[in-house]
């Protein structure tokens, strides 16, 4: 690898970009459009040459950079990644433009709006390139600035609400887990994920914890337990888990929908990226002392989502609970994986299976839940805001080709084969269903009732008689069917050539299941 | 490895790329969107035939007729997963007649279809569906054929809804893929299950695929924690996605909805070749369905051929019962397609692949010319359903009456010239000499006797007396396609065009000589399935009561279709709103049976309803229980912000504010103290100097 | 009642009397002179103690009075010298008057 | 409790009396030097010749003299001298009170009961080998006070023309 530091100017690039978006701020509302797609563009250009560059069969972290930062902390400045972190690093710089492009309501204030999106993009980068605790929460935390103002000031009616209460719950969430980072840094004097991790694995980490904090009030098991709680929170209320999601239904309805396309398509991932990188490395004990309550709760975020989503009538918050119901597939296999120990090839081949699975279900549902809500952002300009379920009606007269590649992106999002959304799924359920059978077949459930408000979608919003409201109401531009033309292309050669995305994160996947083995 | 099996592929490519190609084309190309459907599917027709005159020409030649080509697709951890194609006597036999029957019904679709402003769209979706059905076919992988399956489920849904302008058919559609994906999700897990016992999805690939008989032996002697077979778990999980899809019992209440699609999707999807596609999968792994027997050497059917064949004659009775009562002509047929596919399924789980496979195809062929036939009608009669309001067609409509009759005698199995006698004799046969019971057999031949019942009823209805069409007003669901034809036709009852007839015809001589194909004398389809030897012998209607059985079964035809003539016949409808004659003398069950055994209400009022029910409870969650945990903590934490606050304000800041005040006040005193008079000063020290004197010794004493 | 109670009550009554004295005389030297007296309570209770005390060998007492004597010696002298100043700069030896250190 | 203790201690105590509470202020130093006698008698009493003798010496000769300039120098202020209100007067003299009476309270309560009082020989001998002995430091710092002291009186005490200038 060369020693361009390459991740730090693929994190300065948006932030370059919020700057000049600023500076360029006094001129016309196009222009600073432009600039922000520009500067997201050459942020999808980095990551695209990263993919290009990376090497997919080689062990640890590649790009890596290492700079002593806080020596009393003993943090550093470290960065790397490996496929998961690639991937996350593509699917935030596929989601930013999209984000962007769908912000075309945005008419206050433009060039802050685009600024925050791309400072939220920085952040996301550099939560998902971070390997130092310290490093990593700072942006992880400061991802929560700009989403919170682009809620607050560009949302809709409630927005000072949905906002307050993202930024308290998330923030709840991160000061549980910032304090297990502390108990785990007094005992371990080390911020490093790498080196936690590996701790964790020699079984060396909670009895260096109970041995340096002696919380006597608790057996070791409990102090590890209430370390692990933690941590769990922060990440549980990040994806969200049920029932620590109650922030996302409002938050995703009231924020101005490209946020909410950087939200779902990419912030979402942050918690699961916690989930994996920190979680099951470091706690995979903890996990499994656990499991049936947690795996209870991987079924409740699945079926209870995707039932909620089917007795809503927003789009957005339907939407917005299938975001959860999709996640909640991912905590499952997260959860399945975590199940056994071991090196029993069958059990490692399924924990390969569930983990590919988790990687491409991230991608897939960013991808999916970003274009989804783009339509959804595409239908309200022309509504003027109207997005409610029963508004609608036989729209597919008036907007055929609107309602093509939105059926097909709804399709993806229902897991149809050919789609994106489908290999994901059955790799997880492939991979779960041998670990944990029971929790895994209600799990279909949801599958069963996913279909069924897709298709309540399809068939009130398209199907049926036409308003006579809804009659002049546009079609798709040749510019939108442009822009979409390369996300849906994507959805097919997804759906019907996997390999393209699994091939660079397969060997990451392996690994992580691997390093469960020693536990 | 010959060209053929590598480029099998090729044939659900075809229509693909014309499907794909049609997706882009705008809706004015409709010549260019039924050339290129019409064209791939030639050609895969050719190719089809190619890959049957191969495998024929294998089996003559005494080679193994198995042959598959593999591929990775993807890789998860150090394994890859495959897909593949196959190439083997079923394949060969159901791609030929996908493509044969698809190709007719494509041709077919331009009469019909002509009028309808979104014809592109309609042949695009077409070419879609035969392109997932094809490749469902030739898959050699469950989870090819699992993706297939679901894109075939996703075409017919949008066929379905072809007309999304008309609530019902939106409805309809949404039914059907719900009611199948309730199918789906065992099936999903199935091949999950399935997939992690054995380790591969690929059907063969060189005696490691999963229905060779080492991964059956494996599962086999695997048993669940119910004591189950595993090979028997998998397979009822699989046949559970068959039962959605075939519309058998449970899960049959999509079919009849489905006829709100256009008349030639139902031919095709929901006649011929997709609701056959659930027999096709269980007739795909039957070495899975029957491991059981197969791998313990036991002369009793396994537990899963059991399932099948239950589930299968009870579909088949229920069907039948239900078609009696029916009055919208697609309705009938539709009860009937059900019927039929119980029988299916019934003789696969007596008789064998051969057996049910012989009544696949037969039945593609008579059931998509009934269909045709009817959508001929239909469209004839300016868009009427409803029998009630055709009658005296036969005159008005020649060819249609004729190739209709033809397709009705052989549904109702008339001998020895109709092919359904030979392929429902066969099921019959079968059950007849199942050793496990009888019931099934009677089940069936009272199905069968209900057929030729319904069948003269509907033709008496439609084709007999006078007309009661009611002139210019178009009723049922054909009325958008065919809402632009009466300009042309007027409302007067007519013969359709040639495109349509044509095919009508084409089926109809097919229907005629197919059944020669498998005749007990001369089991030629039988024995390339099954690969046995082949040979003319007309001893065997002697043997194991197959003479009894076509005696009975003939004559159960002759009585059924008398009994229609005696209800229907005899004097013939003359009211359109006059009540049904059977209707009149046995009104309960009459209406018990049009209401389909009232399991649509059924299904509403329980499990839509629970459903619905669990989807309030789960927002009701969210909103009161999880949310309002979180609203007590906020509360909570308001509380506490609040009592913070009140501290801070009165008693904290209380306190300062006074203290500060009482600093200030004694200051005011103190300063007063400070008089800068050494004598007061000296007084304090004197005062204190008691005080402490005082409180020391009192101290010391106490 | 033993001698040394005596001499103790004695020297208590003299500091009582020379407290008394310098907090109710507005003459500058009558405080001076009753400091002086608490300060020969004192004395006589240093002397009574080593007298009757357990240890008059040490000579403890008798010592702390001469020194006490001392220092007595330069505080009147000091005393009276600034009394004497006092009076010049104000004519007046009224502590009532002079009350510069007032709060 | 000897009768020569009682007389002592009626003179020094009606001297001191007097001397606080007398108006003349001439009065007063006459009766303090009065009260310093008989307080030297008490310590001859109890056998401290040397400090009696200083007390002599040092109060009466020297203190008593001093008090007797200062109060002719301050001639002019002692007629301006009026009665002060009875409330200081009372709340003095119970201040005063108070503490005799704690202090006696502390007296009766602390002492204990002491044996038989041995004949100490505090010769003057004893005294000055103790002076030059064990408490030398002292002894070296009250000559520097007594120094410190008679300089800086003289400094206070002059003329005033010549220290403000």
């Amino acid at each position: 690898m060369s020693g361009f530091p390459w991740i730090s100017v693929l994190t300065l690039v948006p932030i370059a970009g919020a700057i000049v978006v600023l500076a360029v701020g006094a001129a016309s509302h196009t222009v600073v459009r432009r600039t922000a797609l520009g500067f997201s563009l050459i942020a999808l250009a980095l990551t695209l040459l990263l993919w290009y560059g990376f090497h997919p069969e080689a062990n640890g972290y590649q790009y890596q950079e290492m700079h002593p930062w806080i020596s009393m902390l003993n943090a550093n400045y470290h960065v790397g990644i490996d496929g998961l972190g690639l991937l996350m690093l593509l699917l935030s710089a596929i989601v930013t433009p999209i984000g962007m492009l769908a912000s075309r309501q945005v008419e206050r204030q433009v060039s802050l709006y685009f600024a925050l999106m791309l400072l939220l993009q920085a952040c996301l980068f550099g939560t998902f390139t971070a390997l130092s605790f310290i490093h990593w929460f700072i942006f992880w935390e400061m991802g929560l600035i700009p989403a919170f103002f682009l809620v607050r000031l560009w949302g809709g009616p409630k927005s000072a609400k949905a906002a307050m209460q993202f930024l308290v719950y998330t923030m709840v969430g991160s000061i549980t887990m910032l304090m297990s980072f502390l108990a785990i840094f007094l005992a371990t004097r080390s911020f490093d994920f790498v080196d936690i991790g590996r701790m964790a694995q020699s079984g060396r980490l909670m009895p260096e914890i109970v041995a340096r904090l002696g919380w006597h009030l608790l057996t070791p098991e409990h102090t590890a337990m209430v370390i692990f709680a933690g941590v769990f929170l922060g990440f549980a209320v990040k994806v969200p888990v049920i029932p620590f999601h109650t922030w996302l239904p409002l938050t995703y309805t009231e924020a101005p929908t490209g946020t909410t396309i950087l939200l779902t398509g990419a912030m979402s991932k942050m918690g699961l990226y916690g989930f994996l990188r920190i979680l099951l490395p470091c706690f995979g004990v903890q996990m499994q002392h656990v499991l049936t309550p947690l795996l209870w709760l991987a079924v409740a975020t699945i079926v209870l989502s995707a039932y909620t989503a089917w007795a809503q009538t927003d789009l957005k918050r339907m939407f917005a609970y299938s975001s959860i119901n999709h996640l909640g597939y991912c905590i499952l296999a997260i959860f399945a994986v975590a199940k056994f120990t071991g090196t029993d090839a069958g059990l490692m081949s399924q924990k390969f299976a569930a983990m590919d699975g988790v990687f491409l279900q991230m991608f897939n549902h960013g991808l999916t839940a970003a274009t989804l809500f783009w339509f959804i952002a595409m239908l309200e300009k022309r509504s003027g805001g109207v997005r409610g379920l029963n508004d609608f009606g036989g729209l597919r007269r008036v907007m055929p080709v609107f309602t093509g590649l939105m059926g097909i992106a709804l399709f993806s999002s229902l897991g149809l084969p050919g789609l994106n959304g489908f290999i994901g799924e059955f790799l997880i359920f492939k991979g779960s269903f041998p670990l944990v059978t029971w929790a895994t077949a209600l799990s279909v459930l949801g599958l069963l009732i996913t279909a069924i408000f897709i298709l309540g979608i399809l068939q009130r919003v398209f199907y049926g008689a036409l308003p006579e409201v809804w009659a002049q109401l546009p079609d798709l531009t040749v510019g939108e069917r442009l822009s979409l033309v390369p996300v849906i292309g994507l959805m097919f050669v997804l759906g019907l050539y996997p390999q393209l995305v699994l091939g660079v994160v397969n060997h990451t996947a392996m690994q992580m299941a691997l390093t469960l083995r020693n536990f | 490895m010959n060209w053929i099996v590598r480029n099998l592929w090729l044939i659900p490519m075809l229509p693909m790329v014309a499907a794909g190609i049609i997706a882009v084309t705008k809706r004015k190309g409709r010549m260019l969107a039924a050339s290129l459907a019409i064209g791939s599917m030639s050609l895969s027709f050719l190719l089809s035939v190619w890959a049957f005159a191969h495998v024929v020409l294998l089996r003559n030649q005494g080679q193994i007729d198995l042959q598959v080509w593999n591929f990775r697709w993807f890789q998860f951890g150090n394994e890859w997963v495959s897909l593949g194609w196959i190439l083997n006597p079923l394949t060969a036999v159901m791609v030929v007649m996908v493509t044969f029957v698809g190709l007719l019904i494509f041709i077919y679709s331009i009469g019909y279809m002509a009028h309808d402003e979104n014809f592109t769209r309609f042949f695009g979706f077409l070419a879609l569906f035969a392109a997932a059905m094809l490749g469902l076919i030739v898959a050699n992988s469950l989870l090819l054929l699992f993706m297939c399956w679901e894109i075939v489920g996703l075409t017919s849904y949008l066929l379905i809804g072809f007309w999304y302008s008309n609530p019902r058919a939106a409805a309809a559609s949404k039914k059907a893929f719900l009611t199948t994906r309730i199918g789906d999700l065992p099936f999903f897990l199935g091949i999950v299950w399935l997939y992690s016992k054995s380790g591969t999805l690929l059907f063969y690939n060189g005696g490691t695929g999963c229905l060779e008989p080492m991964s059956l032996e494996h599962l086999v002697a695997q048993r669940t924690t119910i004591g189950m077979c595993v090979a028997t778990g998998i397979a009822l999980l699989i046949f559970c996605g068959a039962v959605g899809k075939s519309g058998q019992f449970p899960l049959h209440v999509w079919l009849p909805d489905a006829m709100e699609g256009p008349t030639p999707v139902s031919a095709l999807i929901h006649a011929a070749t997709m609701v056959a596609a659930g027999v096709f999968l269980v007739a795909r792994v039957y070495p899975l369905m029957s491991a059981h027997a197969l791998v313990h050497g036991a002369v009793s059917t396994s537990a899963a051929l059991q399932v099948v064949t239950w589930v299968g004659s009870i579909t088949a009775l229920f069907g039948a019962l239900i078609a009696v009562a029916q009055y919208d002509i697609k309705r009938i047929l539709a009860y009937s397609t059900i019927s039929q596919l119980g029988y299916m399924m019934m003789g696969l789980g007596v008789g064998g692949v051969s057996v049910g496979m012989f009544h696949l195809i037969t039945h593609a062929f008579f059931k998509s010319l009934l269909f045709l036939g009817a959508g001929s009608v239909i469209h004839g009669c300016s868009g009427e359903q409803d029998i009630r309001r055709m009658g005296g067609l036969g005159k008005l409509m020649p060819f249609t009456f004729a190739t209709y009759a033809v397709g009705m005698l052989a549904l109702c199995g008339f001998p020895l010239f109709f092919s359904g006698f030979w392929s429902k004799d066969e099921i019959l046969h079968a059950a007849h000499v199942w050793d496990l019971s009888q019931i099934p057999f009677y089940m069936g031949a009272f199905a069968a006797l209900l057929t030729a019942f319904y069948m003269a009823r509907q033709m008496y209805y439609v084709f007999a007396g006078s007309t009661r069409l009611e002139v210019g007003e178009a009723h049922g669901d054909g009325a958008n396609a065919t809402a632009g034809m009466e300009h042309e036709h007027g409302p007067v009852p007519h013969e359709s065009p040639a495109v349509m007839t044509v095919p009508l015809m084409t089926l109809a001589g097919c229907t005629l000589l197919l059944g020669f194909l498998g005749t007990p004398a001369w089991p030629w389809f039988q024995s390339f399935l099954e690969d046995t030897r082949l040979r003319v012998d007309f001893g065997a209607f002697a043997r194991e009561g197959m003479f009894p059985v076509m005696i009975s079964s003939s004559l159960i035809v002759f009585l059924g279709l008398g009994l229609g003539w005696w209800f229907y016949g005899r004097e013939p409808v003359d009211a359109a709103d006059a009540p049904d004659h059977l209707g009149r003398r046995v009104p309960a069950i009459f209406a018990v049976l049009g209401h389909a055994f009232y399991m649509d209400a059924l299904y509403d009022k329980t499990f839509v309803r629970a459903n619905i029910a669990f989807s309030r409870i789960s927002t009701w969650l969210d909103r009161w229980v999880w949310n309002g945990a979180v609203q007590i903590v906020r509360y909570g934490t308001l509380a506490f912000a609040h009592m913070d606050s009140f501290i801070d304000n009165h008693v904290v800041n209380g306190a300062f504010d006074e203290g500060c005040e009482g600093v200030s006040r004694s200051g005011q005193i103190l300063a007063k103290l400070q008089t800068g008079r050494v004598q007061s000063y000296l007084k304090v020290i004197g005062v204190a100097l008691i005080v402490f004197t005082a409180l020391l010794l009192w101290r010391a004493n106490a | 009642m033993n001698p040394l109670t005596g001499y103790v009550f004695l020297s208590a009554l003299l500091f009582a009397v020379g407290l008394a004295g310098a907090l109710t005389r507005r003459n500058a030297m009558l405080v001076l002179i009753g400091i002086e007296l608490m300060l020969n309570a004192a004395n006589l209770n240093f002397i009574a103690f080593w007298r009757y005390g357990p240890h008059p060998e040490a000579l403890t007492g008798v010592m702390f009075v001469i020194f006490s004597i001392g220092v007595a010696a330069a505080e009147a002298a000091v005393g009276l010298s600034i009394i004497l100043a006092v009076y010049r700069h104000s004519k007046t030896t009224n502590l009532d008057e002079m009350d510069s250190l007032k709060g | 409790m000897t009768v020569t203790f009682l007389i002592l201690a009626g003179v020094t105590i009606v001297g001191m009396a007097a001397a606080m509470s007398l108006r003349n202020l001439v009065h007063c130093v006459l009766s303090l030097t009065l009260g310093l006698v008989g307080l030297a008698g008490l310590f001859l009493e109890l056998d401290a010749q040397f400090v009696g003798f200083t007390q002599i010496l040092v109060y009466v000769g020297a203190v008593a003299i001093l008090a007797m300039f200062a109060v002719m120098m301050t001639r002019g202020a002692a007629q301006q001298q009026e009665s002060r209100p009875t409330s200081v007067r009372i709340s003095g003299v119970l201040i005063a009170g108070g503490v005799f009476l704690v202090l006696a309270w502390a007296m009766c309560h602390g002492l204990m009961t002491l044996g038989a009082p041995v004949q100490p020989e505090a010769e003057v001998k004893q005294i000055g080998v103790a002076l030059m002995r064990s408490y030398v430091l002292p002894l070296e710092v009250i000559g520097l006070l007594l120094t410190a002291a008679l300089i800086g009186a003289g400094v206070i005490a002059m003329e005033e023309k010549r220290g403000a200038r």
